[in-house]
């Protein structure tokens, strides 16, 4: 057998020398941070586009009032500029889903993890996430098509819940983020070291022991960060309350019977409404808008705080 | 070793007959209770959403059929019944398309940047990735806001397919990169080195190793992505698509309507009509993005590796 | 090469006999190997009590038979250590006594692993409660991240245990395990703070809180530095006193130091070049060290091979 | 329009009350001139505006005149327009079928109902000799032209509503929510009446000179006051430079009859029609 | 205890005298441990002729220290061992030989590795092309998910080698390392799938199609039965008579089995309670196992601690 290579010789020492030029591997380079540069520039964009018109808002409206005031009403002749009502509906609504959500999420996840045979959690898990994708217009049809008039009907009393109401948004919403939360929850117990159960089970434990004082605490910061993301979530959905939920804001609606606007219902509507660019109104949009940013900021940053933690445990 | 002083009440099971009390199963009432909790957890979480849908289904159910694509939408009540929503649909996937040349290449070299050439000690770069998880959190609906005020407006591209491409693209960047990211992290540290180990470039390992084993994982966080994309209504109501159009999008800089949001204008329609119809359109959504997500978690449970 | 290497038991260690190594299976191709069953033995002492006993014992995973045929007994209040190479199914027998291997889907156990007398894979065999009894510490430190004081708890609480002073119970096991001193001061921090040595004696602490008859350990100091190695071991002969430990471990050193019976296993190739688990030989660990009946051991234990 | 096969773009947008005109005139416009795209879209009439002023499209849906602020934004984008009235509405104001004390409301009652910081909540406060039912208000989404309209009329100033009712853009909730509450009451397009005349009840408005109650031909006449009023479109000067838009335009005009018909509005009275066609004549002649 | 546990290196192994056990360093603390630089031992023999030179590395992981002040040499067509407890920087030094280092973040070299009498940190040093002569075979067989041909190609593929028939490098590489004939019917197939001993080959394949000058071998036969074992050992001895080889161990007798020399690691712990690697002893085998200089080598070697 003849080939033409050598081994490398013993003058080797002086050719490990950099002589060699690799154009590809610079070019390569500048290219990938180019692309990593674009989700920086959308950052940027997202906070010009934001803070200009936000900047306009305060300088008309004090800012006292915009997080005391208790009415929203930009689009009437008696304008009011409390934001309370929109955050307060979003907060009525995201509760409705998350007390649906949760239990049903983390239950799922759960019966996932520790109970189903890993048959049954290899079709189950899928369908799953795949139910996870379904577009939220479907929820705010269902809610408004589907939903409302059962409740109408099974409600006690002749006064029923309004057309539009947070409560039917919110179970709706509660159902859109099931998926999501057992998803990821059952992702952060299936991370959960198999050492860890089998110290329990060895210690005597039955199942509900090992599931609920073992294996959950120990996928505490990924449920929370399930959970979190699922408030998230809620917060800056848009179509189900848009289509469900009502548009009510000249006053603080706890009652999840009546309708209400959300934070982002309110920026769906106005912003394909009539109001002229750079009037206050229009303005008005922006400032909701950056408040909303803000809000989801920081429970992103609580997310990603509780990822990164339940990481650590175990790797 | 024990201290004599510590007392305990505790006994050990009686060593003499300990095969006796082996076998008296002793009876777990909460055990049982538990798991029926849960498994109902389960069962009603699949019931609620499998009963939706299938109520959709038979709402829409006289809508499904070629009409639906080969129809464009009316003006004409009176003609409700033979109104389809092709210009939607032709919408959807020019906007899809146009969301997968635009993004996947993007999101993956960013992924790939964050990956194998970041040094994440670096502030910059560690605040590179903080940013992207955030923006996997920024509701879609901000999107639209920057959509609106910097690319329709001031960067001139108007109302048209691309604004929403690039609105949408921009989107669910943050889904795509993250995917590849998780894709790249799990090829092992092993496959890397021993391409080091034989005298490869960086380039070299990462495209001819890293890549070809990521391909998966890759493919299965991109099609999420685009399925998440076709099924956007919110940032595309505040770009002003609530339009109604009868023709199909023949360039860029086209008007175009979308799935989405042709069934959100159906849905505020009162005649019953329309939601016969925005239910058959659901159906027709459902079936391409549920389609597309199969397709990816196949992809990802089939030939994914588990190293 | 001197012979300190491989140190006698415990010189208090009552005389055993080593178990005849003639092949009492009748199965072909394997040439000695297995032990006769316990009571047969003609040499059997007076001090040998088993506490349990596994005979014709074969675990099987789904289709695959990981080891076969194995019979030998535990001896009360004796450490009985397991070695061999990699792959030969020690991990896999130590779980089959109490009942571990019920939590892998498909494992399954043939023959009989017997407990005081009683069988304990009979069909009204509570798991929880052989688990109760026999206790088990893992390869690899596994605390639950909680604090050092909720780990030892974990045990006492989750099986009911009547307790009168659970700060007591917390204390008498950690000063059993011999880390009271290095702890006491930090019972609410996570058990995850500790050093991996001192983990593990978390673990042993935990697994003594519930008063088990017999300890199973897994290569227990296999992922710990000598140090830690050398305080294990020690705690080891120290609660011999009052358990019977089985242990597993890949370093015949730690098996010479510390046991007073040693099983050797190996892994057989068969027709269908199936890798199965066999017991080669068991016997006193003096014994089984200076004098191997069987050839394998001999070549196992001079390294010629693993 | 000739029978030459044109091509191009129509952009529409504004009024979601007169979009149904204007998607009814593009459906049968797409009939006779298939390569030619028109697109009507919905921003309301303001959101319309803003568009039509900025250039962005060739004609605006309105359902009501354009405001001055508006006006001097065409103005200073050099933006030049004619107003076209192609239909008439009547806003009507609907109550539950299960009404059976009200038949005709005074501006006056209508007033104390939707002024600002009305206090009114029941039926009785409106007029003793209704019954004792608590009254729920429904209505239209606060940045439509209908909103705009309904308040200018009835409270006298644009905007000016009380704020704790119903609001919504989207048509089932003033449907539903009217037809499913005894003591409901809202206001909307004619339109959205007509279609939906077996679950509801429309009133009789008494303007000063009687109960009128809205129809066609009451709106046509000019009798159901003060609530019915023209509807618009405005063109663009530069919009009929093409030709296109010019064809669409001229189609809209020529079909109008069938285009309110479809979209179930009130038709143009004839002189309404010739002065529609005056109108355009000078635009074409201009352009 | 008989001796042939510790058999003599390869008969025709050439003399080499063992390096004076002095402590050439001035850290405080250290009783014994390193080794004096090679040239300036007095005993010095005709055959020692380091391809490589390790002086006063120290190999830190961000701020820790994981091993300190080694100085040895590699000597050329020998196989060098290193032996000791886990943990003790056993690998880290063996990455250090080919700049695997520069790969983990934070890792920084301290003292010089030279090679052919070239600083290989020196500044304008291509990583790539040191690399390239200095090959490594990994703990756990590592086969790209290729098949078996592209495996053994992807090397001289990537540096460029001008290769006049690459289906003859091939094979003469899988020749080498004793692979051929058990895969030459299925070099299209994955190199995935092949048995444990045989992918390791396959690695050890990939890594001579290189024509490197040096292969490092990090534990390669730890994930492996055996018989593998066995067929790996033959092989580096084979391999020896072109390749200078250095291989991590855990397993004292393959040192002793298959090294000419050896260096003893071990973990010691300063004044704030750091481990730091050291080396204690670097010798030529025969003589590190039945004579050894240290106190702590014979502890280790005679299994009194690890
Ligand atoms: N859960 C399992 N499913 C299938 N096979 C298994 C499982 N666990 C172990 N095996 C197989 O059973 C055989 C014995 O494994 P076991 O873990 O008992 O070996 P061991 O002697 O403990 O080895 P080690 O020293 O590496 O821990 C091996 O061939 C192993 O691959
Ligand atoms: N990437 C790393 N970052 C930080 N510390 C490391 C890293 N790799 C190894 N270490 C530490 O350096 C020390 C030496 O590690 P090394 O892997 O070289 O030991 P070793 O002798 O090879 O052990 P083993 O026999 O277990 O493989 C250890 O304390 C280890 O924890
Ligand atoms: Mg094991
Ligand atoms: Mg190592
Ligand atoms: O859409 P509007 O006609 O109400 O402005």
């Amino acid at each position: 057998m003849a080939t033409s290579t050598s081994n490398a010789g013993p003058a080797a020492g002086s050719a490990l020398r950099r002589g060699r030029r690799r154009p590809v591997d610079s070019t390569v380079r500048v290219l990938l941070v180019v692309a990593a540069l674009v989700s920086v520039v959308t950052t940027i964009g997202i906070v010009i586009a934001l803070v200009q018109p936000t900047i306009g808002f305060f300088r008309q409206v004090s800012i006292i009032e915009f997080v005391t005031g208790t009415s929203w009403t930009p689009t009437f002749a008696q304008k009011a500029y409390g934001v309370l009502p929109l955050v307060a509906a979003t907060f009525v609504v995201t509760g409705i889903a998350l007390a649906i959500a949760v239990p049903l999420g983390l239950g799922s996840a759960i019966y996932l993890s520790e109970y189903a045979n890993p048959r049954t959690r290899r079709v189950l898990k899928p369908i799953i996430e795949l139910l996870a994708g379904v577009p939220t217009v479907v929820y705010g049809f269902v809610a408004l098509f589907a939903l409302n008039p059962l409740l109408q009907k099974w409600w006690p009393t002749d006064t029923g819940p309004a057309f539009q109401n947070l409560l039917i948004a919110g179970i709706a919403m509660g159902i859109m983020i099931v998926p999501t939360i057992a998803s990821i929850s059952e992702d952060s117990m299936a991370a959960v070291p198999r050492s860890l159960r089998e110290g329990a089970y060895a210690l005597a434990s039955t199942k509900m022991q090992v599931s609920t004082r073992v294996v959950v605490p120990a996928a505490i910061s990924g449920i929370v960060a399930a959970v979190v993301l699922g408030i998230s979530r809620a917060v800056g959905e848009t179509m189900i309350v848009t289509i469900a939920g009502g548009l009510t804001s000249d006053r603080i609606v706890l009652n999840p019977l009546e309708g209400a606007a959300t934070m982002t219902a309110f920026i769906a509507n106005i912003s394909s409404g009539d109001i002229p660019v750079g009037s206050l109104d229009y303005d008005s949009v922006f400032a909701v808008g950056a408040l909303l940013f803000l809000i989801t900021f920081a429970l992103n940053a609580v997310s990603i705080r509780m990822v990164r933690r339940f990481r650590e445990v175990y790797e | 070793m024990s201290t004599p002083t510590l007392t305990t009440t505790t006994t050990r099971p009686d060593p003499s007959a300990p095969g006796n009390a082996l076998t008296q199963r002793r009876s777990r009432p909460g055990e049982v209770a538990f798991r029926l909790a849960m498994q109902a957890c389960l069962l009603v979480a699949f019931s609620v959403l499998t009963a939706l849908l299938a109520w959709v289904l038979v709402k829409g159910w006289n809508r499904l059929d070629s009409r639906l694509w080969t129809e464009m939408p009316t003006g004409l009540v009176s003609r409700l019944d033979t109104a389809g929503v092709q210009s939607a649909l032709v919408g959807t996937l020019w906007i899809i398309s146009l969301v997968a040349v635009i993004c996947l290449p993007i999101g993956i070299l960013s992924a790939i940047y964050l990956e194998e050439y970041a040094d994440n000690t670096r502030w910059y770069n560690r605040l590179l990735e903080l940013n992207i998880q955030n923006l996997a959190g920024v509701p879609s609906i901000i999107f639209g806001i920057l959509g609106l005020g910097i690319i329709a407006r001031a960067l001139g591209l108007g109302f048209t397919v691309i604004t929403a491409a690039i609105v949408l693209s921009l989107l669910v960047l943050p889904v795509v990169i993250i995917a590849t990211r998780e894709a790249i992290r799990a090829v092992p540290q092993s496959i890397r080195h021993a391409s080091y180990a034989l005298g490869a470039t960086k380039w070299q390992t990462v495209s001819r190793q890293v890549l070809p084993s990521a391909v998966p994982g890759i493919a299965t966080g991109s099609i999420l992505a685009l399925s998440r994309a076709i099924g956007e209504a919110a940032p595309l109501i505040v770009l002003g698509a609530v339009t109604f159009i009868t023709f199909n999008p023949d360039g860029l800089d086209s008007g175009y309507t979308a799935l989405p949001i042709q069934i959100y204008t159906f849905i505020t329609r009162s005649q019953s009509e329309y939601t016969e119809l925005a239910a058959g359109a659901i159906v027709l959504l459902l079936a391409i993005v549920l389609a597309m997500n199969s397709i990816a978690i196949f992809v990802r449970n089939r030939f994914e590796k588990r190293w | 090469m001197t012979d300190h290497r491989l140190p006698r038991p415990t010189p208090s260690d009552p005389e055993v006999s080593t178990v005849n190594p003639t092949d009492t299976t009748s199965r072909p191709g394997v040439s000695i190997a297995g032990v006769g069953a316990q009571p047969t033995t003609a040499s059997q002492s007076e001090a040998a009590d088993p506490v349990m006993e596994l005979s014709a014992v074969s675990v099987y995973y789904g289709a695959y038979e990981a080891v076969r045929d194995t019979t030998m007994p535990i001896q009360e209040k004796q450490i009985t250590a397991m070695i061999g190479p990699s792959g030969c199914g020690k991990s896999t027998i130590l779980r089959s006594l109490n009942r571990m291997n019920d939590l892998i889907p498909g494992a399954r156990v043939a023959g009989s692993v017997s407990y005081h007398g009683q069988d304990l894979y009979a069909r009204d065999v509570d798991p929880i409660e052989v688990r109760r009894r026999i206790g088990m510490v893992f390869q690899k430190p596994n605390p639950f991240p909680k604090s050092i004081y909720d780990n030892v708890a974990y045990g006492p609480r989750v099986t009911g245990m009547k307790v009168s002073n659970m700060d007591d119970l917390v204390e008498k096991a950690l000063r059993d395990a011999a880390l009271w001193d290095e702890v006491k001061d930090k019972l609410k921090t996570s058990g995850l703070a500790l050093s991996g040595g001192q983990q593990q004696r978390l673990c042993i602490a935990r697994t003594i809180a519930v008063r088990p008859e017999i300890i199973l350990m897994d290569e227990p100091c296999s992922a710990l530095d000598p140090i830690a190695t050398a305080k294990i071991e020690d705690l080891m002969s120290e609660l011999s006193n009052d358990y019977t430990i089985v242990i597993v471990t890949h370093n015949m050193q730690q098996a010479a130091r510390v046991s007073h019976y040693t099983a050797f296993f190996t892994a057989e190739v068969d027709e269908q070049q199936e890798r199965h688990g066999r017991l080669v030989e068991f016997s006193q660990t003096g014994k089984l060290f200076t004098n191997p009946a069987d050839k394998r051991t001999e070549d196992y234990i001079t390294g010629r091979f693993g | 329009s000739d029978g030459d096969k044109l091509s191009g773009e129509v952009k529409v947008n504004g009024s979601s009350t007169v979009a149904p005109l204007s998607e009814a005139a593009a459906t049968f416009y797409k009939e006779t001139q298939s390569d030619v795209n028109v697109s009507v879209g919905t921003s309301g009439t303001g959101g319309g505006f803003e568009r039509f002023c900025k250039g962005e499209t060739d004609i605006s849906d309105a359902s009501r005149p354009i405001k001055d602020s508006e006006k001097e934004a065409c103005a200073a984008a050099g933006i030049e327009y004619k107003e076209l009235v192609v239909a008439n509405d009547a806003l009507t104001v609907v109550v539950s079928k299960d009404n059976d004390w009200a038949d005709c409301l005074t501006v006056d009652q209508l007033k104390t109902i939707w002024e600002p910081d009305s206090k009114v909540t029941n039926w009785k406060q409106i007029d003793p000799t209704f019954p004792d039912e608590p009254l729920k208000l429904f209505g239209p989404g606060t940045d439509s032209g209908t909103f705009d309209y309904f308040t200018d009329e009835i409270n006298g100033e644009e905007g000016a509503s009380r704020t704790d009712y119903t609001a919504s853009e989207n048509d089932n909730v003033v449907v539903q929510g009217v037809a499913g509450t005894k003591g409901g009451l809202g206001y909307f397009g004619f339109t959205y009446f007509e279609e939906n005349a077996d679950k509801l009840k429309a009133l009789k408005v008494d303007g000063g000179s009687g109960c009128v109650e809205p129809s066609l031909k009451t709106a046509q006449e000019n009798t159901y006051q003060p609530l019915s009023r023209p509807l618009f479109i405005y063109v663009s000067d530069a919009g009929v430079k093409k030709e296109q838009v010019a064809d669409f335009v001229t189609f809209y005009i020529e079909r109008i009859d069938d285009i309110v018909l479809e979209a179930q509005y009130v038709p143009l009275t004839e002189e309404q029609k010739s002065t529609l066609q005056t109108e355009f004549d000078a635009l074409k002649a201009a352009a």
